[in-house]
């Protein structure tokens, strides 16, 4: 799945695959974003929030899953949009390429750590 | 001031012209010298004023000049013309006034007067308009008048077009349907057909849509919404209806550099003279290009 | 060329005054989802101290939410997201070609929606600030 | 030194055809135009184009209805090559993508216009010219045409023969706008003059502010002589402000012109009883001046058009186009206050003397489109004729030029065959604009010692041009064109337009005198070499200059109403004497005039002259 963060860029060359998952991606977060805001803000709040309920709630596969893919998306999101505005920007060359690798490297780096941390948080491990 | 001219491209332009000119260049810099002192304006000045006068209103204009060889129009600034008001006075109307009646120098495209040539598009109080569809009773005084942001300026309000041309040639902007169509007879369109691209063909190459397009500012190498509708008239016309065509359209528009640079700005649209709906035009063609690839999926 | 000759931010911030819905829309769009970016990096790097411990990760989550300029701050998220949302839906519709010719209204209902969202929002972030902690 | 085998100059409908056809044939061809091509004032055009496509139409209609529109002055020959090439043509460039409106079944569509007995011109919406025009040049590109664009052409390269029929024409000279550089063009095989109509002579026109009539000044210049040239169309409805057109189809749905004492005057001061509004152009348009003239018209200029009874839905639904033109260039809203309108300069019939594959008199140099005068419009040009002109003649003079075999042109130029020498005294002694002493002799009047190389033919004339250049930028003070060009408009417009009175066009004479010596006086103010547009409008003067001199002299010497010229004195078409053309020719700096007579033979009939009635 990291594949496919640091790969987003390049398939953005051939035809429209950035801009299409970047729509797709944006779709499921309008549903995901809201929830995650619904629920830790307003269903339980914030400042109740302990390790045992997240726990309670990310040890159910269901929650879990969704929560990774709200991780996973809204990475790819994120940083695609962000390579996005510097190319609109008119880099080219070693920028570019610069800014590819960075930013494949951030996502990877933000996919990896919040994985463990979403791993730390079930009672799976 | 907002609008600067950073120095070595004045210089840049100025030698290049000294070695175009070099074999005229001692009596072209004496009669450089001597003009700008010569201010024999007078007659055309005191009927002018004799104008304003009679006029119940006088229009000011502040306008960008910059000339890479004349002195003291290197460093770019803004002059200050009055205008005697007339109902149905057009920007482009007191661009030539202020020209004819004070200053010849006063450089700017300029043709039609109808809206069809599409050679006056400036930027008027900060918008990318067309001057002669420009009336002056539509702004708020005083008026401002600066070349087309985003292009490298000739001189006073012409801008150099030559980018924006590459765009439009860039994609392949010509009919390409059935070289073998039988003489003596056309091809067939229906009118729906017709109807589908006939605000595409109304394009007049004014630049504005460019011009006013912020991806278009900082990528160069983007198509730009101008170049992009004038794909849109022929993928959409159906007289071209061969299938590789219609891919090898879809494959130069789908460049990395095409419309997916296009971030739905709408600046296009609203400064367009000919109210073609440049967006609406980019994103069927997303979706056309989206649609093409995930055939082959 | 337009690089090889910059006459000034002549159509950027210089010029917001004279900028128009669709342009506002982008601008405030771009500067959400920068927001946005940076506090899901943020957000993770908080999150870790679950990977320490279960104390650490329930004490630090709860110290940060008795302090009053987080709340603020979270306040400020809440407006970036919903504004990204509305108006990325917007976006999403108009790339659907969907509304083309509302897309100024649209924008200002993005905007007044958020306002509304946000305000009404204001007193749960707000709850039991000082007596949680 | 650039070089080419075939040289356009002008990038209209005219040029972007030629340029094409010349392609087509083989040649390497080059546009040299002062305008980037899409810029050109084809594009405004609106109504239509005529062609005989469908069945129960003949282009033996078209001709007809050509030849009696004309009032009998067109040259049969050119008539009907013009109806027997435009189908095709149109055709052609419905091949090449023109976004034609189009009929039920997919057809392109046709409409009915003005004097024509069967709707045959078929059009674009209301834009067809800028399609027209467009599609073109897109043709262009894809062929790969080197298009020099704003690259304006001061003169041709003619060798000095003391017959203008035995000189060649090698190229011409330019300036690129942009840098004030002047360069030679050498041309192969010939230059086509495509640059358009002269409308800036009167200071009310539809023409565009590019339209200074340059390719007839520098054919007229180099020895080509200049036919019919008194011959020119008003249209009754442009707006006072700009001179942009309001169709007749206002006219037509109903709309009345009144004059500031309220009066519908067309019929309350017996213009046209019966047609009132929907008379003739130039009938419209003498009545609105006459108007204006007795003191009934508004703010002493215009006349209204009211259009406001026929009700926002008939409006909306069939006038649409004019509101929009009436808002953005008159600040009019049509649908609560009526029009301002007065008579504008529209076409012009004359022009450089060609043959049917626009060959002018002089070998290798050629002209097309609204510059030429091949003789198809005569006296008057119907609607609709324009642009097939443009497609049928730019292609022939490009395939000729490109030296395509097109058989012996049945229409004779130069001062060659059956001509006759006026002898009508002019008030004033007719001559050349320019600065003295400036190379402002042309290789016509220099008659020094004959140059036959090619390339030293071109290179004087760019010495000449340089020198022509420095020379007014090097002046410090004296008039500016601006107002020398404004005196001139004046006097076209009060004396030489519609209405023409022996006395005011012999006034007119005696003022373009006193012009041309004002001019002797001008100076470039802007002393930049950096896109002076100065300069070029300068140099765009002087011929507007030499071009509405023989304007008026062609007015002063045919003493009869034929088609658009109207000589009060002289109130009836001469049949007897006058079924000829005027030809001005430059003999050593001074123009003459002289006649040949029309061809009335076509293919299969002879055209009869009959009375001009609709
Ligand atoms: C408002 C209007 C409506 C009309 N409607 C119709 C209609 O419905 N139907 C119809 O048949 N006709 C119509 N006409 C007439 C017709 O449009 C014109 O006669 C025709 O377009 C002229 O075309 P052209 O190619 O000769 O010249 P233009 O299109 O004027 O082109 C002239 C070219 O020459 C170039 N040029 C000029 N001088 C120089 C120079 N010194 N050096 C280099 N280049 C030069 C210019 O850059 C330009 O590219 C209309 C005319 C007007 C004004
Ligand atoms: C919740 C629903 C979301 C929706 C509907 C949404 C929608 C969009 C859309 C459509 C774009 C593309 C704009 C364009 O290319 O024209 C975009 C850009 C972007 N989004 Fe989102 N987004 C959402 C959530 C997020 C989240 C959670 C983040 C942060 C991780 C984010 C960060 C970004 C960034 C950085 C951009 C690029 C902005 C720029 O152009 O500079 N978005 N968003
Ligand atoms: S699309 Fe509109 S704004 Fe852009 S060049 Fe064409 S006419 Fe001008
Ligand atoms: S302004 Fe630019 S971003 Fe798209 S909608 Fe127009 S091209
Ligand atoms: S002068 Fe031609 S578009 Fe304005």
């Amino acid at each position: 799945m990291a594949a496919e963060t640091s790969g987003a860029p390049t398939s953005f060359e051939r035809g429209g695959w950035g801009w299409l998952f970047q729509r797709i991606t944006a779709a499921f977060l309008i549903v995901v974003l809201a929830f995650h805001f619904f629920l830790l803000h307003f269903y339980h709040h914030a400042y109740e929030i302990t390790f045992a309920g997240t726990s309670a709630r990310m040890s159910q596969v269901g929650y879990f899953a969704t929560m990774w893919l709200f991780l996973v998306t809204a990475t790819f999101h994120g940083v695609n949009g962000i390579y996005n505005a510097m190319v609109n920007q008119g880099i080219k060359g070693i920028q570019k390429r610069a800014a590819q690798g960075i930013l494949g490297l951030a996502g990877v780096l933000l996919v990896v750590q919040g994985t463990r941390v979403a791993l730390a948080m079930t009672d799976l491990v | 001031m907002s609008t600067q001219v950073p120095e070595q491209e004045a210089e840049a332009e100025s030698s290049a012209e000294a070695e175009a000119d070099a074999s005229a260049e001692s009596p072209q810099d004496k009669r450089m010298a001597k003009k700008a002192e010569a201010a024999s304006y007078r007659d055309a000045q005191k009927k002018a004023q004799e104008e304003i006068e009679a006029a119940e209103r006088s229009v000011q204009l502040k306008v960008f000049r910059y000339d890479p060889e004349v002195e003291g129009k290197q460093e770019p600034r803004f002059d200050e013309f009055h205008v005697p008001f007339t109902k149905g006075m057009t920007v482009l109307d007191a661009l030539m006034y202020a020209r004819d009646h004070y200053d010849p120098s006063l450089t700017f495209r300029h043709s039609c007067r109808q809206a069809v040539c599409g050679s006056d598009a400036m930027f008027v109080n900060g918008q990318q308009r067309l001057c002669c569809k420009t009336q002056m009773s539509d702004l708020d005084w005083p008026v401002r008048v600066e070349p087309l942001p985003h292009q490298d300026v000739v001189k006073d309000l012409v801008v150099d077009m030559q980018h924006f041309y590459d765009q439009m040639h860039s994609v392949e902007p010509y009919f390409q349907g059935d070289e073998n169509a039988p003489s003596g007879e056309e091809q067939k369109q229906t009118r729906e057909n017709r109807e589908k691209i006939k605000m595409s063909t109304r394009c007049i190459w004014c630049g504005a849509c460019m011009s006013s397009c912020n991806i278009a500012a900082g990528d160069n190498e983007y198509l730009g919404p101008a170049a992009i509708n004038k794909a849109y008239r022929f993928y959409m016309d159906e007289r071209e209806d061969q299938e590789e065509l219609e891919e090898h359209r879809l494959r130069i528009l789908e460049q990395e550099h095409g419309v997916w640079r296009c971030q739905t700005q709408f600046s296009c649209t609203e400064v367009c003279p000919k109210d073609i709906p440049l967006t609406e035009h980019i994103q069927e063609l997303k979706r056309e290009a989206v649609k093409n690839n995930l055939k082959f999926w | 060329m337009s690089q090889s000759y910059n006459r000034g931010l002549v159509e950027d911030f210089g010029r917001w005054k004279e900028f128009q819905a669709g342009m506002w829309a982008w601008i405030f769009h771009k500067f959400t989802g920068w927001i946005l970016v940076g506090y899901l990096f943020t957000h993770i790097a908080v999150l870790s101290t679950a990977t320490t411990g279960a104390e650490t990760y329930t004490q630090t989550l709860q110290s940060l939410e008795s302090i009053f300029i987080v709340r603020i701050l979270e306040i400020g998220l809440l407006s970036t997201a919903v504004f990204h949302i509305l108006n990325g839906t917007r976006l999403l519709l108009v790339d659907l070609g969907i509304g083309l010719g509302s897309q100024d209204k649209s924008f200002y209902a993005s905007l007044v929606l958020t306002g509304a969202i946000v305000v009404a929002s204001v007193p749960t972030f707000l709850a039991g600030l000082g007596g949680g902690a | 030194m650039y070089e080419h085998d075939v040289i356009v100059v002008g990038g209209g409908g005219a040029g972007l055809r030629a340029a094409i056809a010349a392609h087509e044939e083989g040649a390497d061809v080059a546009i040299v135009t002062k305008l980037h091509p899409v810029r050109s004032h084809t594009g405004a055009a609106e109504g239509g184009i005529n062609a005989a496509l469908r069945e129960g139409d003949d282009w033996e209609l078209h001709a007809y209805d050509t030849m009696k529109g004309s009032d009998y002055l067109g040259d049969a020959p050119a008539v009907e090559t013009l109806a027997q090439d435009a189908p095709e043509e149109v055709i052609q460039i419905e091949h090449w993508g023109m976004p034609f409106s189009r009929e039920d079944d997919g057809t392109v569509s046709q409409r009915p216009f003005g004097g024509l007995s069967f709707p045959r011109t078929t059009y674009a919406g209301a834009e067809t010219g800028h399609h027209l025009l467009h599609t073109m040049y897109e043709q262009v590109v894809k062929r790969g045409i080197e298009v020099y664009d704003e690259w304006y052409v001061q003169d041709v390269a003619v060798t000095d023969e003391d017959d203008p029929s035995e000189r060649t024409c090698h190229g011409c000279v330019a300036m690129d706008i942009k840098t004030g550089e002047i360069a030679g063009f050498k041309a192969k095989n010939g230059v086509i003059l495509a640059t358009g109509g002269p409308g800036q002579a009167f200071d009310h026109t539809t023409n565009a502010v590019a339209n200074t009539g340059d390719g007839y000044a520098i054919a007229y210049r180099a020895g080509v002589p200049l036919e019919d040239m008194e011959f020119v169309q008003f249209h009754p409805t442009t707006l006072p402000s700009t001179g942009v057109l309001i169709s007749e189809g206002v006219r037509g749905e109903g709309g009345i012109l009144y004059n500031a004492d309220g009066e519908r005057f067309m019929f309350e001061h017996g213009y046209a009883n019966n047609e009132g509004e929907l008379a003739s152009r130039d009938v419209v348009s003498r009545a609105e001046l006459t108007e204006v003239n007795e003191g009934r018209g508004f703010e002493d200029e215009y006349v209204m058009l009211d259009m406001r009874h026929l009700g926002e839905e008939r409006i909306m639904d069939r006038l649409e186009n004019i509101l929009h033109l009436a808002e953005d260039f008159e600040g009019v809203d049509g649908l609560v206050e009526p029009m301002p309108v007065k008579p504008g300069q529209h076409y012009q019939m004359g022009g450089v003397e060609t043959d049917e594959n626009g060959h002018t008199c002089i070998e290798g140099l050629y002209a097309a489109g609204e510059t030429a005068c091949v003789s198809v419009h005569g006296a008057n040009r119907l609607g609709g004729n324009a642009l097939p002109e443009l497609i049928v003649f730019g292609a022939r003079a490009g395939k000729h030029a490109a030296g395509a075999d097109m058989g012996e042109p049945k229409i004779e130029t130069g001062e060659r065959g059956d001509i006759e020498y006026d002898d009508t005294e002019m008030p004033v002694q007719p001559g050349e604009a320019g600065i003295s002493g400036a190379g402002g002799e042309t290789a016509a009047a220099d008659g020094g010692a004959v140059t036959q190389d090619p390339t030293a033919v071109v290179e004087r004339e760019v010495e000449a041009e340089r020198e022509r250049v420095e020379e007014m930028l090097s002046k410090e003070e004296g008039v500016k064109h601006s107002q020398i060009r404004e005196r001139l408009q004046k006097t076209m417009t009060q004396n030489v337009n519609v209405f023409r009175e022996e006395e005011g066009v012999k006034q007119a004479l005696r003022d373009i005198r006193d012009i041309r010596e004002a001019y002797e006086d001008v100076y470039v103010e802007d002393p930049s070499r950096t896109f002076n547009t100065d300069l070029q409008h300068t140099i765009e003067t002087r011929n507007l200059i030499d071009i509405a001199e023989t304007i008026a002299m062609g007015a002063l010497v045919r003493d009869e109403f034929r088609g658009a010229h109207w000589r009060k004195e002289h109130q009836e078409r001469k049949d007897e004497e006058w079924l000829k053309h005027t030809l001005i020719g430059w003999h050593d700096g001074e123009p003459q005039v002289f006649f040949r007579p029309v061809i009335l033979e076509g293919e299969n009939k002879t055209y009869e002259p009959k009375e001009r009635s609709y």
